[in-house]
């Protein structure tokens, strides 16, 4: 278990690792905290022939306030968002999700724009983006486009950002405690294991305890992370209730875009009855921890 | 094959040069370049965690990095946990505790209890068994380690 | 001796391998690094099952870096195939020839300057498979139509034998109030020690001698079989394992083949060569236990006495068969009826050929199968006569006035008191109180289950156990095999320090330790003046084809070697005592390490200078009387005796018991399995340091929820393993490891010096039928069955899904 | 891996036979294909590079339209290998026409073999599903 030989380059600006990418073709890969991605090279499954690290580039390591958005650098590592007041205060389901990647020693290398290019269905802050509604900046040699989280999960391991492409940026609404209920609920075979369901929730919640808005968001039920949009409409508007958590949670699991696959550790049917279950847990989390409502 | 890079890194609170290829692995480099050999490697995919190091004072898996990435890094290794010929309060505690048996995933565990009793000096036990579930033992059942972290964490409270 | 109030046996004296270990300077075996040492990598099959057209190495030789490569070939050139206790061995080399069986199975070898560079070149082989059908599924690798493995063997099935021990089981069943039956499946899993194989090995073309360094448990009896494979004289290959292996658990005892492999490419290549196996090798190719699939009946009164089982038991050890295979099914032999007083059994059982991943033992060998049938049965038993699960087992304990107990099969119990120790049990985990928890948990309809196993520990395997695979009538035409011995020296140097070598060597189990309790003891002298020596080199150590780390044959066997060596060592000493001191030998008096007349101890004379007579000023000691000061050892148990004619054999020869009762929480809506309360009650005999046996039963505690919840090594249908990373092989983590309340009910045995037995094994054996047990109970009011393991959470969500779909 | 499931074209079943029996169409849709070579009638030699996120293989394979009954069906037999594994199939196409449109329905068995299957379990089902599902959705496209 020895990675394949490389070439391996070290710039220092978004500008220089575009350039590389350039020149160096289809068969460079860009390694940022590299959690996924050395194992797989260790595995010899990725063989890149030239790496392009982009850790030097300094400029890609922050997170700020920036109006109702917070604003992170793709170079951000998931234990710096996790352990931060600002991601607590404001948007505190990341931070939670955040607590289910692996282990400790994995957040502490792993970067937010690696999860996201990495893009595992099941991962958590593609997940949570994905309920979060975020917008990621990608640059490439001519510009930058911004994509909204649904447009940038493709298919299993497969993101919208071209070879040419680097994610530079991503923009998360803020979603404070004071007015939201929120949850990051998952199921996992084991601690610290990629879950089998995972479920983000997001209610943005008025002073009458009405649920102005819902956003819910699956993992491991799809090849990409999905909204669970019939739920979030009958959410919508609402005093939550028992009954009607029930009736979301099954709106949830029973949504066209809910297709899971059979692999060795759970089987489709039982994903799919989780997807419901932990809608609900999710939703019922939400609600009951929500602060507002005390 | 691709060019030799330079890697200088402080280890232990020693100084390291050494012309590697970059793909060697950074716990190949430990073990092999610089011959420190307390490091364990386990998996090489960053699951088992007995490579486990403190790499600029953060645990990190060092069967996940490249060599020629932690150039002009501060690493410490099992090697430099206990000083001047003295255990350190952990492996004072995991001796008491009998919380190693084959010792094989110990570097890991050490140096993650390590971090972990830096930033939580009064853990629950939930946190501690929670902060040693990122390495895998096969021989303990964790119970013994678990309670080796409380006492080495009540250790260290006195000492200091 | 047992029972003797001792100063440092019994107390939980602080390891002494733990220095090195917790500074980073242990030595394993990836820390060896010698001169000219070269790098090995493996090509491996892709295909479960496929015939090898062509291996072309011209690529990888000239490759950057490399040195040699090897294949199947050269392999069989210079090899022979490892004899196996079987009739028909298969044709098992360590390298592919003609044809691979499983996912894994080494075809080539590259060995380069480094390992990445050897990577490099096993990319550039190309090999030529012309793939056939594989079989997975053990019943169906004996249906006539299936894809036969070996061609020499005609059919899948490697082992097929009938016993019948007591009363026919017919007559039986028509005593019997009801005969319960079902189908258990046993899966898969491993040890998965966090250190995998590793091999350096040399050979000097000049005297042909091969020096072969690896982690194996032991010489054992496999640095004879690798001899034979590699048709050398014993002697002519030396055997090193470093002080320190990292975690064994009956896994390693399957690394000889690469011995055998690395010695081989060591000898065509001219270098010495190191060979690392990697996470995702060991996990597809190393070692796991059998999966086994069991049919089993009991007959049983309307009083809840069982009068007998029938059972026919399925094992399949993969591609190859291969030692110490078929011991699978057959090392349980003696204690099949375990802790239970049955007379009768009926048994049948095949051992097949499937594409997977090859066996050996796993902490517990065969029994965890075995009980896991033969438990779950019990319980199954009691609810059809309805009746508690406590309660059949104290209706079917041996009693302990039955001590000594010989089984139906042979096993010889010296001592226990298994109704007391279960009691125990039942009281740690508050019995009475967690039934009527449960009773109101139902209510409430929440799933609460509580599962028992009450099970023998047998440890120190008898080497005749492997007989058992052929009939009577097959073993008349071979020599006996019988013994469970361990070695070991006790020397004194000239200084007056002593130190042992054992042949135990163990993988974390502390012997350094509790050999310095136990010498200390002996000599009167303080632990840390013991120097324990656990290498093994078979140019130089005291061994035998029994001995080594395996079967928990430490605390009965080892010590007993430890003592009587330490005594002889002590009788030569008083020899010379009572020469210097001028009496007679009777009256020496061994005390605090000071030798004196009993009638003049202020005439004192320490060990130190009676060494020092011995090495120092050897004229001057008794007539006749070697120099220098040690003793030897290399005991073997006197109940070790080769199977007789109605094949009953006492397999082990200490024999333990081990309750276990777990309280379990089933999540109905996602199958999620919660541990609520546990007890496990060991007689490990004498406990000899308590620190360290707790750490036993905790380990193999964690291993067996492994087993029942979490591991196991998978296959599809096409016999692909589908666990080769652990992001799919699943070892717990501490999150998954519950609190356990252990105690101990001491019944010194009194076949072993100390009265100690076997402690590292126990619940590895006893857990996976518990956890089955509680589970089972916890969903017994959907109607739902526990048959197979391991329970994850997705399998118990459609045990529940169907069986409430069922009832609705 | 059992695979089966029918994929619905807007065009006759003849043309559909027809697309699917033609060399250059078969090399567009493949998912990664670099060369496709036609060794004997319903034979090919395929070359493909497929990458799923950093795992980029190129793999060597022969597949063989066998049985053919145009145009209502044909059994596909395939197999293929590169360095990250192997790849086995056959499966039994069949079309029927469903108004102005084609079904096609595929019922076969796939076996992912080598380092894939070993330490990809999780999703090779997933993928293997979304490659076809690519596939026919370029036969699509090109029948448009």
């Amino acid at each position: 278990m020895k990675p394949t030989a490389f070439e391996y380059f070290t710039p220092t600006t978004v500008q220089e690792a575009l350039q590389l990418l350039e020149s160096q073709g289809d068969e460079a890969k860009i390694i940022a905290g590299g959690q996924s991605l050395v194992a797989m090279m260790n595995f010899r499954a990725a063989r890149p022939e030239a790496l392009i690290d982009i850790n030097n580039i300094k400029e890609l390591d922050y997170f700020r306030e920036e109006g109702d958005e917070i604003v992170i650098g793709a170079l951000t590592r998931e234990r710096t968002l996790e352990v931060s007041p600002l991601i607590k205060e404001k948007c505190p389901v990341l931070a939670k999700a955040i607590t289910h990647i692996g282990h400790l020693a994995i957040r502490f290398r792993g970067t937010v724009g690696g999860t996201l290019v990495h893009a595992d269905p099941t991962a958590e802050i593609p997940v949570t983006s994905l309920a979060l509604d975020a917008k990621m900046k990608i640059v490439s040699p001519s510009g930058e486009r911004v994509l909204s989280a649904d447009e940038f999960f493709v298919t299993y391991l497969t993101s919208a950002v071209e070879e040419n492409e680097l994610l530079v940026e991503v923009r998360i609404p803020t979603f404070p405690s004071k007015t939201t209920a929120w949850s990051y609920v998952d199921i996992s075979r084991r601690f610290g294991d990629f879950a089998i369901v995972g479920v983000a929730t997001i209610l943005s919640m008025d002073d009458a305890g009405v649920c102005k808005e819902a956003r819910i968001a699956l993992g491991g039920v799809a090849p990409t992370p999905v909204r669970a949009k019939d739920a979030e409409a009958l959410l919508a508007g609402q005093k939550l209730t028992g009954e009607l958590i029930e009736e979301a949670a099954i709106k949830a699991a029973e949504g066209d875009n809910v297709d899971p696959d059979s692999d060795y550790h759970a089987t489709a049917e039982y994903r799919k009855a989780m997807a419901k279950v932990l809608t609900k847990r999710g939703l019922t989390e939400a609600w009951t921890t929500f602060e507002g409502s005390k | 094959m691709a060019d030799k890079r330079q890697v200088k890194v402080t280890v232990n609170g020693v100084e390291y040069e050494r012309y590697v290829e970059p793909r060697m692995l950074l716990s190949d480099f430990l073990r092999e370049e610089l011959q420190l050999l307390g490091t364990h490697v386990g998996c090489e995919h960053g699951i088992c965690g007995a490579c486990t190091i403190l790499f600029n004072g953060e645990p990190i898996r060092s069967c996940l990095m490249f060599a020629v990435q932690a150039t002009g890094a501060k690493i410490m290794t099992v090697e430099g946990i206990a000083e001047n010929g003295k255990l350190h309060p952990i492996q004072e505690a995991f001796n008491e505790h009998h919380a190693l048996q084959c010792g094989f995933c110990t570097p890991g565990m050490l140096i993650t209890i390590y971090h972990f009793l830096s930033e939580h000096p009064n853990p629950t036990e939930e946190e501690a068994q929670e902060a040693v579930s990122g390495v895998l033992c096969r021989c303990t059942g964790y119970t013994q380690i678990v309670e080796a972290v409380m006492a080495a964490a009540e250790k260290m409270r006195n000492a200091a | 001796m047992s029972g003797e109030k001792k100063k440092w046996v019994g107390t939980s004296y602080k390891r002494k391998e733990d220095m090195r270990l917790l500074t980073g300077r242990g030595t394993f075996m990836d820390d060896i690094l010698l001169p000219n040492m070269k790098h090995a990598a493996i090509l491996r099959s892709p295909y479960a099952h496929a015939k090898i057209l062509d291996v072309d190495i011209s690529e990888a030789l000239k490759a950057p870096g490399v040195i040699g490569v090897v294949t199947g070939e050269d392999v069989k050139q210079e090899s022979k195939p490892y004899p196996c206790g079987v009739t028909i061995p298969t044709k098992y080399y360590t390298c592919a020839v003609d044809k691979v069986r499983f996912v894994g199975e080494p075809v080539a070898v590259v060995v380069a300057e480094n390992r990445y560079l050897a990577e490099d070149a096993l990319d550039l082989i190309e090999v030529d498979y012309d793939p056939l059908d594989a079989v997975v599924n053990i019943e169906k690798a004996i249906e006539p139509d299936a894809p036969v493995l070996h061609e020499n063997i005609g059919s899948n099935v490697y082992n097929h034998r009938f016993f019948k021990y007591g009363t026919d089981w017919d007559t039986l069943c028509q005593e019997a109030d009801e005969v319960v039956k079902w189908k258990f499946n046993f899966p898969k899993y491993a040890g998965s020690p966090i250190e995998t194989y590793g091999v350096i090995a040399t050979y000097n073309a000049y005297d042909k001698s091969y020096v072969v360094y690896n982690n194996y448990q032991g010489p054992f009896v496999n640095h004879a079989l690798t001899a034979m494979a590699l048709g050398v004289p014993e002697n002519k290959m030396r055997w090193i394992i470093p002080t320190d292996i990292g975690g064994g658990f009956g896994t390693k005892t399957g690394i000889y083949p690469y011995c055998a492999l690395m010695a081989i490419v060591a000898k065509k290549t001219g270098v010495t060569v190191k060979w690392i196996e990697d996470r995702r090798e060991h996990l597809m190719a190393s070692a796991t236990c059998t999966d086994r699939v069991t049919y089993i009946e009991a007959a049983v009164s309307k009083e809840g006495k069982i009068l007998g089982l029938k059972d026919k038991a399925m094992d399949t050890s993969g591609g190859y068969i291969r030692p110490p295979e078929p011991g699978c099914a057959y090392r349980s032999t003696g204690n099949h009826t375990g802790a239970y007083d049955i007379r009768n059994l009926d048994r049948e059982v095949y051992i097949v050929a499937t594409n997977k991943g090859l066996t050996a033992p796993l902490r517990g060998y065969g029994c965890q199968e075995l009980y896991f049938s033969t438990e779950r049965i019990t319980d199954m038993a009691a609810a059809k006569l309805g009746m508690d699960p406590a309660e059949i087992r104290f209706k079917n304990f041996i009693q302990p006035e039955q001590m000594p107990y010989t089984t139906a099969t042979g096993g010889y119990y010296d001592v226990g008191n298994y109704p007391a120790a279960f009691k125990k049990c039942l009281d740690l985990v508050e019995y009475e109180k967690m039934r009527e928890y449960q009773k109101k948990a139902r209510e409430e309809g929440r799933l609460v289950g509580i599962g028992l196993a009450s099970v023998t520990d047998p440890s120190v395997t008898n080497i005749a156990y492997v007989a058992i695979g052929k009939t009577a009538e097959e073993r008349k035409n071979e020599r006996d095999k019988s013994g469970s011995g361990e070695a070991a020296i006790v020397k004194v140097d000239p200084l007056g320090g002593i130190t042992v070598i054992c042949s135990t060597n163990p993988q974390g189990q502390g012997h350094e330790t509790v050999i310095s309790q136990i010498v200390a003891d002996e000599f009167g002298v303080h632990p840390d003046q013991v120097v324990v020596d656990s290498v093994v080199d078979s140019s130089d150590r005291l061994y035998s084809i029994t001995t080594g780390s395996f079967s928990s044959r430490f605390a009965s066997s080892g010590t007993t070697a430890i003592v009587r060596a330490s005594r002889q060592c002590l009788e030569k000493a008083k020899k010379i005592a009572a020469h210097l001191l001028k009496i007679d030998l009777e009256d020496v008096v061994v005390e605090d390490g000071k030798f004196f007349g009993k009638d003049n101890p202020e005439k004192a004379i320490k060990l130190r200078h009676i060494a020092g007579a011995a090495h120092w000023n050897q004229y001057d000691l008794p007539e006749g009387m070697d120099a220098g000061l040690f003793g030897t050892s290399l005991w073997t148990m006197p109940t070790s005796r080769p199977p007789d004619a109605q094949d009953r054999v006492n397999s082990s020869n200490t024999y333990g018991f081990v309750a276990e009762a777990i309280v379990v929480e089933v999540d109905k809506e996602t199958g999620e399995v919660k541990f609520l309360k546990w007890a496990s009650v060991h007689d490990a005999g004498t406990i000899l340091n308590p620190q360290i046996v707790r750490g036993q039963v905790l380990g193999s505690i964690v291993q067996a929820i492994g087993g029942s919840m979490y591991e196991e090594q998978a296959y599809d249908e096409n016999g692909q393993c589908l666990t080769a990373s652990f992001a799919d092989y699943l070892c717990p983590t501490a999150m998954e490891m519950p609190k356990v309340d252990v105690d101990h009910f001491e019944s010194p045995s009194v076949l072993t010096a100390l009265g100690s037995k076997g402690a590292g094994e126990g619940s590895s054996m006893s857990v996976p039928p518990a956890i089955g047990n509680a589970i089972a109970d916890a969903l017994a009011p959907l109607g739902a069955v526990v048959d197979e393991l391991p329970m994850t959470p997705s399998k118990i969500w459609h045990l529940i899904n169907d069986a409430t779909a069922q009832t609705n | 891996m059992k695979i089966e499931g029918t994929y619905t074209f807007k065009a006759p079943q003849e043309k559909v036979w027809e697309t699917f029996n033609t060399v250059e169409h078969l090399q567009k849709a493949l998912p990664g294909c670099e060369k496709l070579e036609e060794t004997e009638p319903g034979k090919y030699d395929v070359y493909l590079k497929i990458g799923i996120s950093a795992v980029k293989g190129k793999y060597k394979g022969k597949f063989e339209i066998a049985d053919p009954q145009p145009p209502n069906s044909y059994k596909l037999v395939g197999q293929g290998k590169g360095l990250p594994g192997y790849v086995k199939g056959e499966a039994l196409i069949s079309l029927s026409q469903d108004g102005e449109n084609t079904v096609l329905a595929y019922d076969g068995d796939v076996q992912v073999g080598g380092l894939l299957a070993g330490i990809g379990q999780r999703m090779i089902g997933g993928i293997s599903k979304m490659m076809l599902e690519q596939f026919f959705k370029s036969m699509d496209d090109i029948l448009k």
